[in-house]
């Protein structure tokens, strides 16, 4: 397990493109030791090319990658001592599930009875003891991709697990119980984890930290809780979390902001001074919005629209001053009678954001 | 697709009729016939019974014919397969003027058998020929290929060799390039050399294109006859008599076409049976069963 | 952990091998500029230096005195070649997507083995089938003519036909045919309509194997046809006799493998685009 | 014109794909029909659209026995899970395809394609081929193609289930409007989500097993689950159902005191129950039954924790992220005026008391 540093990186696939192009835009990061990582974000957003420039399939057009603190920004794959699981399960077809286990520690030479301890150890992790003997190719495709796990954990000083949508091909009905083993087994052997996926499910669900990509940069890093309540940019706020996180155009003069004609105050002050002339939103969570009887600070008069049944929760479409807002309920509140109804926007939930980004408590 | 049951032989049917038809008929005159008495003095459809097959297994010219083909497909194909697969290998990624070397190597499959074989006999001429031209400028004798019976073999062998590789780089080659990236990846990162990526990676990946390509050519080469004719006649002798070549003599060059017949069946039935248990072997062995 | 010796190694294998298949083609060249006096005075390789170049056995190809015609026998094989691969191609894939997409069963009969029945054909030694060929031949009046060989060659390619279309068609999602069905198609617009479309790079490979067996048939066109209709196999085998012409033989050859020369650049094409190997699989 | 199935059979190498499958659909009603993976929900679909032969049962639509009309004159469209187009046409002809076959003007043909990509937001993508496009963008020019055909039948096979969710939610928005106005289309349209079927659908049929076990609007489905297997399929996660006991106005299970009961189970007499709870009921408390966590996982904007409680497990559904760890002890509160009790075979015997009542308009 190794600390990951990746210092001042940036990749272009075609040589001499203006930064702007960039399918990874420079960027500092750290992995640190035995966590688990996801990286998230849409198809092009640049988390596979970082992921292959930390497993030294691509090499970046600029910055260094440092694996414990030794430059291996040279070095090919094979000599960085990572372990991947890839998209599609990669198993040695010819092999038993305990060869298959064993063949990294065979390519280094070790002897049989180390093996042989090692492989049991992690076969009892993974589940697949009782099946060793077995040809690995008749495996289902879920315990396909545990063997391509397992072929990392026998080593002992793996510097990291890069998983990459290691998902994609497994049943629906299997991927909660393949994410929950990957997740149980990381939780027992401690890698150091990188995970891609383009599922916020999946990375929340996964990880302890996340990083969200966006057009070959790095948007936010942090852990689910973090992003989900204090999303950094409106992107973040409108990829974490479902529904989206609601934003809503307000004015600002000199005082507290206002919607609508009647003040509404956020989080935390915003000095007029730290805004420019752009557009300033504020954002608060579908779940923290609330349906009230009563008038009071922070509370509009909004139009109900629209109800949405999602069983347990129902989602209420909500117009106030203009702009859409939604609310998610428990089911047993009910719907609201009539269209008129008032909005309760809790002030610790309300963040401001100007041009799209999280205005910062100063 | 259930309810589309009156449409599917509408599909099916002409092609199968076709073949059906164009196979039959000669397949039940050559039953019919092997049972006649039918040759050149005597052209007729009489029934003499089991005299022909009686025949056929007391010909020790046929017999010899079929042991060496044996030796000649097996052997051939053998060194086919290896320097076809090897050849595949060098050009499959990095190779400088790859694409070059892949024309190249696929030429020979595309020339005509015997009319290549027309130019290996000048080839192979004794006194005239550039094979012996260059023995004797690396100091050696020349060697009269085409008029010994164990140089007429090895002749025989290299223009087999020279023509078919091709077909086998070919489907190995395809087979290499549709080869997913992630297992050498895999291999890469479990710390496997080249070798043992070899015997792990590539060679179980490519079992079944192997065994494909191999069954193929093997059927292909029981068929050798066209070569022979042109490159030997079957000679010196019947030394490179290959069962196609020695079914052509009798049947038609001689026209006993009632023992030809008997031949026929006999050598198609020996065909079918040694081919699909040879198949069966190599599936076994790759172990292609039951593969997911 | 590969040496420094291994690049080395690797080309000079591949110039090696390179060297034997080329080898014949420049002797054939060489030789088809060659006359009577420079084959006989031993074997020479190159022109100017070692022998004076005449165009001898290219003039005797292209009707000079004395010569051979390969013109017409050259028509004649690209007639048959291009007919009985089209009508292999269509009855070929038609059948081959019927057992792609239908499950088919008769007694013991599935799929599977209908299609073993169609390749199995390969296996027939062409002797088995030339001597009844010639009598059915002779009794439908084809012996001798350009039909009659399509028809024999259709028998020798169908089966690469349906060998190749049906390993394609299987790769074609069948939810592309059912939509098709559901958008209104019946089953054979559904076929021309929306498989075929989708099936070019199938067709090529097959064609291309059709072209190269059908061309290359020596056999059947040699017992089945003689005077009026003469293959280029046939033409070049027959210069092939007891004085041989050298020269003549020689450019005879060429021009009747050079068409085959140049699919060869074609296949190394789809080769590149991955396009044959769905057909090997 | 209704169409109808009655005791649709089928089996194929021993297993039941459909058992006695009746029901009714009705024009210009959207049926979502949800059931788990394997219920037999495409095999039901295909059976509908022609594609898939039955045992025995009938199909009829408007006295038209349907079994005997080919695939290509039942009227009817579909779009598939998987993102089906024909790879050699562009979208503008994908979509033309159809109607091309109907037999329509040159005109009726560009209005009404225009018109139908227009509805999926693809107005400016009809010349690209469907490889040019993203996985959504696909599946909406599959949508598009059915939309335009204004077939008599309308048939959707989770359409959704290859997306990512963000899409997925997205679409799932848009659906609500597409399908909102179809005239005197037969919608049908499968899932295994129950947020959306319960959103999208005028009438539920839960699937299971190949059977239908129950058909109603999705309130009654989810309010009024026939069975402990209904509710366990409609909820998202799962109902808790656990087995106890009713006995001198308590509720125990496996060993530990549930809860006191409420008013709505007062007149049920003492003996063995199976209890349903939804995860939305229970709770982390500082108080309650003692219990381990033994996963944890976050699907949009709600934690799923799973805790088990002696050997029964639950699952607790907390709003917003919340960083829970693996291994924690907790404590779980659960509501017992929301239980729902089944007998011992699992039949419905009392709801919770208020549920139908707060429910007002819409």
């Amino acid at each position: 397990m190794a600390q990951l540093d990746i210092v001042d990186v940036g990749h272009a696939y075609a040589p001499g493109a203006e930064e702007e192009r960039w399918a990874l835009k420079p960027l500092n990061l750290t992995f640190e030791s035995g966590k688990t990582y996801a990286l998230v974000g849409p198809s092009g957003c640049g988390k596979t090319t970082l992921l292959n420039i930390l497993s030294g399939l691509v090499r970046p057009s600029r910055g260094r990658v440092r694996f414990d603190g030794v430059d291996v920004t040279a070095l090919p794959t094979k000599a960085r001592n990572i372990a991947q699981v890839f998209q599609f399960p990669v198993i040695y077809k010819s092999m038993t599930v305990y060869d298959n286990l064993a063949f990294p520690l065979q390519c280094r030479r070790w002897d049989k009875a180390r093996i042989d301890a090692k492989v049991q150890q992690v076969a009892e992790a993974l589940d697949l003891h009782d099946r060793l003997r077995q040809p690995a190719r008749r495996l289902t495709a879920d315990d396909k991709q545990l063997i391509s796990l397992g072929r990392g954990l026998v080593r002992d000083d793996v510097a990291a697990v890069l998983m990459d949508e290691p998902l994609t091909v497994i049943d629906p009905q299997l991927k909660h119980s393949l994410r929950r083993k990957i997740r149980e087994i990381t939780e027992q052997f401690r890698p150091t984890v990188i995970y891609v996926t383009h599922d916020q499910y999946e990375a929340m669900s996964f990880a302890q930290e996340l990083l969200v990509m966006k057009d070959g940069r790095a948007v936010q890093q942090g852990t689910p809780e973090q992003l989900f309540e204090a999303p950094s940019s409106t992107y973040v706020g409108y990829f974490i979390g479902s529904p989206a996180m609601n934003f809503l155009t307000v004015d600002h003069g000199d005082g507290p902001f206002a919607l609508g004609g009647r003040p509404l105050s956020a989080a935390w002050d915003v000095p007029a001074s730290t805004l420019k002339a752009g557009e300033v939103q504020v954002g608060v969570r579908p779940e923290h919005v609330r349906i009230v009887t009563d008038p009071g600070p922070n509370t509009f008069p909004g139009r109900l629209k629209g109800v949405s049944d999602h069983g347990a929760q129902r989602v209420l479409e909500v117009e106030i001053a203009g702009q859409p807002v939604r609310a998610k309920t428990p089911r047993d509140q009910g719907v609201p009678v009539g269209e008129e109804v008032l909005v309760h926007l809790p002030r610790a939930k309300v963040l401001p954001y100007a041009d799209g980004e999280l205005v910062l408590r100063s | 697709m259930d309810g589309l049951r009156r449409h599917k032989s509408t599909f099916l049917l002409p092609g199968l009729l076709t073949l059906f038809l164009i196979i039959i008929f000669p397949l039940l005159f050559t039953i019919r016939v092997s049972f006649s008495g039918w040759n050149v003095s005597n052209p007729q459809m009489d029934f003499i019974g089991g005299a022909n097959y009686t025949a056929v297994l007391h010909d020790s010219r046929f017999w010899a014919s079929i042991t060496r083909l044996v030796l000649l497909a097996g052997g051939t194909v053998l060194i086919q397969y290896v320097i076809g697969f090897g050849m595949a290998l060098l050009v499959w990624r990095e190779a400088r003027g790859r694409r070059f070397w892949r024309v190249l190597f696929l030429v020979p499959m595309m020339t005509t058998p015997v009319v290549m074989a027309a130019i290996w006999q000048t080839i192979f001429h004794e006194s005239l020929g550039p094979v012996n031209d260059l023995l004797e400028m690396l100091g050696l004798t020349g060697i009269p290929w085409l008029t010994e019976s164990g140089p007429a073999l090895a002749a025989l062998m290299t223009v087999e060799i020279w023509q078919w590789t091709p077909f086998m780089f070919l489907l190995l080659l395809a087979g290499l390039l549709s080869l997913p990236k992630e297992p050498f990846m895999a291999a890469a990162i479990d710390g496997a050399g080249t070798w043992r990526t070899f015997r792990k990676v590539t060679f179980p990946l490519m079992a079944p294109v192997s065994v494909a390509a191999v069954v193929i050519r093997l059927i292909e080469a029981s068929k050798l006859s066209d070569s022979v004719y042109v490159l030997t006649s079957g000679g010196p002798g019947s030394s490179t008599e290959t069962p196609g070549y020695y079914l052509y003599i009798q049947g038609l060059r001689d026209q006993q076409t009632g023992y030809g017949g008997a031949m026929s069946l006999t050598y198609l039935v020996l065909m079918i049976v040694t081919l699909t248990v040879v198949a069966a072997l190599l599936t076994r062995a790759f172990k292609l069963k039951g593969d997911s | 952990m590969r040496s420094r010796l291994y690049p080395v190694f690797k080309y000079t294998v591949i110039a090696l091998w390179a060297c034997f298949v080329a080898g014949p083609f420049f002797w054939a060249m060489t030789t088809s500029f060659k006359n009577a006096n420079a084959v006989q005075g031993g074997p020479t390789y190159i022109p100017w230096a070692q022998y004076e170049p005449t165009l001898t056995g290219w003039r005797n190809i292209f009707g000079g005195a004395g010569g051979v015609d390969v013109v017409g026998p050259f028509v004649n094989s690209a007639i048959v070649t291009v007919a009985a691969s089209a009508i292999s191609l269509a009855l070929g894939s038609l059948a081959a997507y019927a057992l792609s997409r239908y499950r088919f069963r008769l007694g013991f009969i599935k799929n599977s083995d209908i299609v073993f029945f169609f390749v199995s054909q390969r296996i027939m030694p062409p002797v088995v089938l030339v001597i009844p060929f010639f009598y059915l031949l002779q009794w439908g009046g084809l012996l001798d003519t350009i039909p009659g060989l399509v028809i024999v060659t259709v028998a020798l390619l169908l089966p690469i036909a349906v060998w190749v279309m049906v390993d394609f068609f299987n790769g074609i999602p069948r939810e592309i045919d059912e939509m098709a069905m559901l958008d209104g198609c019946p089953p054979f617009q559904t076929f021309v309509r929306a498989i075929l479309p989708n099936s070019l790079p199938g067709l090529t490979v097959a064609a291309m194997f059709c072209a190269v067996f059908g061309w290359n048939d020596f056999f059947f066109a040699f017992r089945l046809t003689f005077t009026e209709v003469q293959t280029l196999p046939q033409a070049v085998v027959a210069l092939n006799s007891s004085i041989p012409p050298w020269w003549t033989l020689s450019a005879a050859a060429l021009f009747g493998v050079a068409p085959l020369i140049l699919l060869a650049l074609w296949v190394e094409r789809l080769l590149s685009k991955g396009n044959l190997s769905g057909a090997v699989r | 014109m209704n169409l109808n199935a009655t005791d649709l059979c089928l089996t194929v190498d021993g297993v039941d794909h459909l058992r006695n499958v009746t029901a009714t659909f009705r024009p210009g009603r959207l049926h979502t029909v949800i059931g788990r993976t394997m219920a037999g929900k495409t095999t039901l679909l295909r059976a509908l659209a022609g594609l898939q032969g039955v045992d025995s049962g009938s199909l009829t639509r408007a006295g038209e026995d349907f079994l005997r009309t080919p695939v290509w004159r039942r009227d009817t469209a579909m779009v598939y899970q998987q993102f089906i187009n024909y790879p050699h046409l562009t979208v503008f002809d994908n979509v033309a395809f159809p109607l091309k076959r109907a037999g329509l003007s040159r005109d009726e043909i560009r209005h009404r394609v225009q018109q139908s990509l227009a509805s999926v937001g693809l107005t400016d993508f009809g010349k690209r081929k469907p490889s040019q496009l993203s996985g959504g963008q696909q599946q909406r020019v599959a949508i598009a193609r059915a939309l335009a055909r204004r077939t008599g039948i309308l048939l959707l096979d989770e359409p959704l289930a290859n997306l990512d969710y963000k899409l997925r939610e997205q679409l799932r928005d848009e659906f609500k409007a597409l399908f909102s106005d179809q005239g005197d289309t037969i919608v049908i349209y499968t899932t295994t989500e129950p947020a959306e079927a319960m959103m999208l659908g005028d009438v539920v049929l839960v699937m299971h097993e190949g059977r239908i076990l129950q058909t109603g609007t999705p309130q009654e489905v989810f309010e009024r689950p026939a069975t402990t297997t209904v509710a366990s399929i409609v909820n998202d996660p799962p109902m808790n159902v656990f087995a106890g006991r009713l006995k001198g106005g308590q509720v125990t299970v496996a060993g530990f005191q549930a809860a006191h009961v409420s008013a709505h189970l007062a007149e049920l007499s003492d003996g063995a129950y199976q209890f349903g709870l939804r995860a939305t009921d229970v709770s982390l408390a500082s108080s309650g039954v003692d219990g381990e966590v033994t996963y944890v996982e976050i699907s949009g904007s709600e934690t799923f924790v799973h805790v088990v409680v002696g050997e029964t497990p639950f699952v607790v559904q907390l709003e917003g992220i919340h960083d829970v760890d693996l291994g924690d002890l907790v404590k779980l509160r659960l509501r017992p005026d929301r239980l729902f009790a089944f007998d011992e075979r699992g039949a419905l015997v009392r709801t919770p008391s208020h549920d139908l009542v707060s429910v007002e308009g819409r």
